[in-house]
């Protein structure tokens, strides 16, 4: 395994049947992932594309030893879907689904933690290493494989500057799409360990956004705790205090959380930190190009 | 979220055995007086403007009555009256308390620990954002066992709480916990906390509730006393909408990268005015009804900014040049599209047989719809 | 433990929302034909022994009615009977359900899991214990988050449940789950659970509580149908006592060091009577009114065994002293005292000096008290 | 450390200002435990017996560094207790409370896990390690430094037990009284493999019950994972089925959990099971003068 998911990663697809969870089981399967089995409540013993569909997580697994779930389960059933995976011994969790309330996943994340099952989301694109795996809805079109590591709070975001990383003629190792919610099963700080750990990953992109403190925690582990390049991206400067700009993660609330607070933090940490989103891919190419002479 | 006014904060905390003054909530002057005349409110009475905005003290949106003319007078002078942009529809008038000390309680969210926190001061009745973090104590919540008895305690020492009054806020902890918890609050806020005689009062209250929980509430759904009329349009439809004081219109998809949009009209001179976010739809109908809740709010130009993953190139270009068929000539604007990712091709196709040119690079795309909002203006 | 009869059950099963036939408890035989009379119970009814016995159906506890009178008829032939034991004292008449399926669901606990467990069985209606266990699908219940809808959806699935019934089932697993945690079960049993036309209903109701949680529930220290009158008596003293057939009264201190007595004894042919645990106490005064209470039950012999931790033997020796002053000669009996642990020699000391020697060896001294017991019968 | 406490155990004695909180904090002492403090909420800075008392485990743990907890709070607040003493941070709780409801020790057991504090108890007499520390409530008259571990399910018959190897002229490394009761923190299973890597024991008594499995599932696990000699005692050989001995560890039901299957589980472990408690040390006895003359 490089970060996450690898050539022995099986997904398990919670809530194949519907629209989303069907056309991204045939995204991840395009990706070279194996998609095993799917899951909808009450069309066990049917199949998708030919992947199998069960009643429960736990008949999955138990027939096709999955050990990553992908759920596409709508907000309100959610929690249960996430209890039932962790429940089936899944591993790690990548939960598409938006919307979710925060006291739900305030309960999936501690549930989810006490089993040792990592949960990346919710709201979020999942997590993708080209020529491994993808678990999630990244869009295949944006990938190469390479050894630039992508972590991100954003989704389209996320897609268009790890799509220019590749248009620059370079590669990623593993993105990962953390989601931007108030809470989320995997944050900056978390992830983080995960790429300094890994050896295929020779620096990494940190896309970030208004709003909350994840980003200036992750500055403080980027200055004690990581060794390798970092080049960041705040979005959001110049949006207005206290409006919302889609997702309670980009709320500016009382003088934290802004996009100069982290924009600083990261500097601080030794950072290259873009204005622009194209900016990103530039500096990547200039670290690279850099790394390539010495 | 939806923020709830103080009179409908206090009815949930009564709902909850969290204890408020004697009072009631009337939307007219006439109500006022007979409010106090039947008894419903004690004399003296405090009378509140119901808005969501602070500082009401300073701004004249609180007042005191010592007899039913005055309480009349004092609702006379609130209602309708404008505070930081809101209207007052509606006053909350209540019994008028002695106050022996002030107090502040509140449960929020700690994104970082992913945990609730318990936040108590002994210096409540000011902002509390002027306090100082050494007197504020902070606990966290485990959502298993939940706010424990132990904890309970501590904020009694840390607020000098204790006989009656300790016991009386073990009761109103562990009652405001279970508000914050079953209503799904992403903040449930008591300052002042008043000790009033041998009892504690909330005399204010500041709830608000988790959109994402409107499944389990319907009764939130009415309340959204800050969005203006296209937000509440855009919100019956799906759309993410947030109205800003520019003239470029951007329909773009995802948090961040409208908010990237965002900063790159502003570094070119653009001044972005409606902001309208596709989320992950690949329905070409919802692109079609964006389009044209953009085109109400008159925009000097309009920039399409999408990069298709769940959203497809193809679905948008369909969905955008339906609209264009029905926007009359007079509302006509110009427009700059920039279509990337999934189904990259099909969508410029579509975009060019329509006469719309898709510019790839985010820079030169974002130049052109400045020039093009300055040209028009 | 407080086992409830099934009436008693179905009354919680009610205020849970446990679907339980239309039924009533009646003590009497005309209270029984009134019952029927007045509509409270429709026709044909089932009339139940409300005993804690198993094993009803074969003993003539459960009859059937299909009229008034025969209600009356069958509840004056089951009230005032003896059932392995008990005498009945209530019937519960209830409206008999045509039965489409019989099924099995229960709470219990899973020592070793530390877990709740739901166990349910398409194979209801006949003793559980005859039930292979590859019949029967256990699923642990974490207390946080608690019964989870994935299992209560295997549960319909295990039990061929589906559309409006596995509904029910839904709603009844969750009601069940609630009652057995709030009321602090630790046991739930529903066997029947009936499939009755497109419903499901609870045909019996085993529940039994936990003794040590009733400083929650103080509405069930009432109910003790299974003790004699001594152990009510030692209950409220808060003594362990607990009558066999034998003639040796044992005195102890533990659940562990009496049943290791109890094992001696027997070794050398002697036959243990009343068993009576000290537990940790070091008070004088309850060794007086547990030596009191063992006088009662007129042992042959009594074997005071007691290693002091908690319980000092100085302590168990003055209030054995004082016991034996106040036992009228006519009901003396012989004693073997043994005791060792914390403050030995103090005991020893005032034992003797009360003319009551202590022996310190286990065998010699239930060797001791087997042959007294004999020498007294 | 050799099993679950040493010469570095500080210990914290929540209800210290009770009766049996005093009684016991002196016996500690006594026995040469560092008790750094009290607590009692209300009677914050006192003292018993010049042992500071103070409101919360939280301030006692801040000022003393106590690192275990020993628990004689009355049972209708001991689960608030046993919260406070995880959330404090104190790693090894005793629960010495009796009549704890198994609801509320669920809570507490699976609460204490995932913050990696184990308990010990409820209902029993604690840990005892001769020489070093006592967390508990074991007599201290029993006890003598040695080679020969116990662990057991029962109170006085542990002591009983204990002083019966100290009479012979032998001496304990450590003892744990594991309480009877239904929910217990430490089961057998868990505190096998304390006494297996502990350099000190040589030998291991265990004592058990009738009624449960626990015995059980701890003969299967001599039988595979424990290197040492074994010397068991099962009370309640002759107890009438299903009559309560006291507790509610001691019911017999459904054929499972008697005294013949325990016995018979144990021997077929390689332990020897010895009928009556006195035998128990006779045996350990013998098994020690083997041991001497190899």
């Amino acid at each position: 395994m490089t970060v996450l998911v690898d050539a022995d990663t099986k997904v398990v697809v919670q809530g194949i049947t519907g629209h989303q969870g069907t056309v991204h089981a045939r995204g991840m399967r395009e990706f070279g992932t194996k998609v095993v089995a799917g899951v909808t409540p009450g069309k066990g013993g049917g199949n998708v594309d030919g992947v199998p569909v069960f009643d429960a997580v736990r008949d999955a697994v138990a027939a096709t030893g999955a050990n990553a779930a992908c759920l596409f389960v709508p907000a309100p059933y959610a929690k249960d879907g996430l209890l039932e995976a962790v429940d089936a011994g899944v591993k790690l969790c990548v939960l598409v689904t938006e919307h979710i309330p925060f006291h739900d996943m305030l309960v999936m994340y501690h549930y989810a933690r006490s089993k040792g099952v990592r949960i990346i989301g919710p709201n979020c694109p999942g997590v993708a290493s080209p020529g491994k795996a993808k678990v999630g809805i990244i869009p295949n079109v944006v990938f190469r494989p390479g050894r630039v590591g992508v972590v991100s709070r954003s989704g389209t975001l996320t897609y268009e500057i790890v799509n220019g990383i590749k248009e620059h003629g370079l590669g990623q190792s593993t993105c990962i799409g953390l989601g931007g919610d108030p809470v989320v099963g995997t944050s900056f700080v978390d992830a983080l360990p995960l790429f300094e750990r890994d050896p295929e990953t020779d620096l990494l992109v940190l896309v970030g956004e208004i709003g909350g403190t994840a980003e200036e925690e992750a500055a403080e582990m980027i200055r004690t705790q990581f060794s390798k390049p970092v080049v960041a991206y705040i979005a959001g400067r110049s949006a207005p205090p206290g409006k919302r700009m889609g997702h309670a993660g980009a709320i500016i609330s009382r003088g934290r959380g802004t996009a100069a607070s982290k924009v600083e933090a990261l500097e601080r940490a030794g950072a290259r930190v873009a204005r622009f989103p194209y900016e990103v891919s530039e500096i990547v190419a200039e670290l690279a190009a850099k790394a390539g002479r010495r | 979220m939806v923020k709830l006014t103080e009179g409908r904060g206090k009815e949930l905390f009564r709902k909850y055995g969290v204890p408020v003054p004697s009072g009631t909530v009337v939307s007219t002057a006439p109500d006022a007086e007979q409010a106090v005349r039947s008894g419903k409110v004690p004399l003296p009475c405090v009378v509140k403007a119901q808005v969501l905005a602070g500082g009401r003290g300073k701004g004249g949106a609180v007042r005191f009555a010592t007899t039913p003319e005055e309480a009349r007078a004092a609702a006379a002078a609130i209602l309708g009256a404008t505070f930081q942009g809101e209207t007052v529809r509606e006053v909350l008038l209540e019994e008028k308390a002695t106050i022996v000390r002030e107090l502040y309680v509140s449960f929020a969210l700690d994104r970082g620990a992913r945990l609730p926190v318990l936040m108590v001061s002994a210096r409540g009745g000011v902002e509390v954002e002027s306090v100082g973090d050494v007197d504020i104590d902070r606990q966290p919540v485990e959502p298993f066992p939940g706010l424990a008895a132990f904890q309970r305690r501590r904020a009694a020492r840390v607020l000098g709480l204790s006989g009656a009054l300790g016991a009386d806020l073990d009761r109103l902890l562990g009652n405001l916990y279970r508000l914050f918890d079953r209503e799904d609050a992403e903040l449930v806020e008591v300052n002042p906390l008043a000790v009033v005689g041998e009892h504690l009062l909330a005399l204010d209250a500041k709830v608000i509730i988790e959109d994402d929980a409107s499944f389990r509430h319907p009764e939130y759904a009415a309340i959204h006393d800050d969005r203006t009329e296209l937000e509440e349009i855009a919100r019956e439809k799906e759309i993410a909408f947030v109205q800003l004081d520019g003239n470029i219109g951007v329909i773009a998809n995802g948090a961040g990268l409208t908010m990237a949009t965002l900063d790159v009209l502003k570094e070119f001179g653009g001044a972005p005015g409606v902001f309208l976010d596709l989320g992950g739809t690949d329905d070409p109908q919802k692109v079609t009804e964006a389009f044209l809740l953009m085109a109400k709010a008159k925009p000097h130009a309009v920039f399409l900014n999408i990069f298709g993953g769940v959203t497809r190139c193809d679905t948008v270009a369909k969905g955008l040049v339906a609209a264009l068929g029905t926007v009359p000539a007079s509302e006509r604007f110009p427009l700059v599209a920039r279509i990337r990712g999934n189904n990259e091709a099909e969508g410029i196709a579509i975009l060019r047989a329509a006469g719309v040119a898709s510019v790839p690079d985010l820079r030169e795309s974002a130049q052109l719809v400045v020039a093009a909002a300055k040209g028009a203006a």
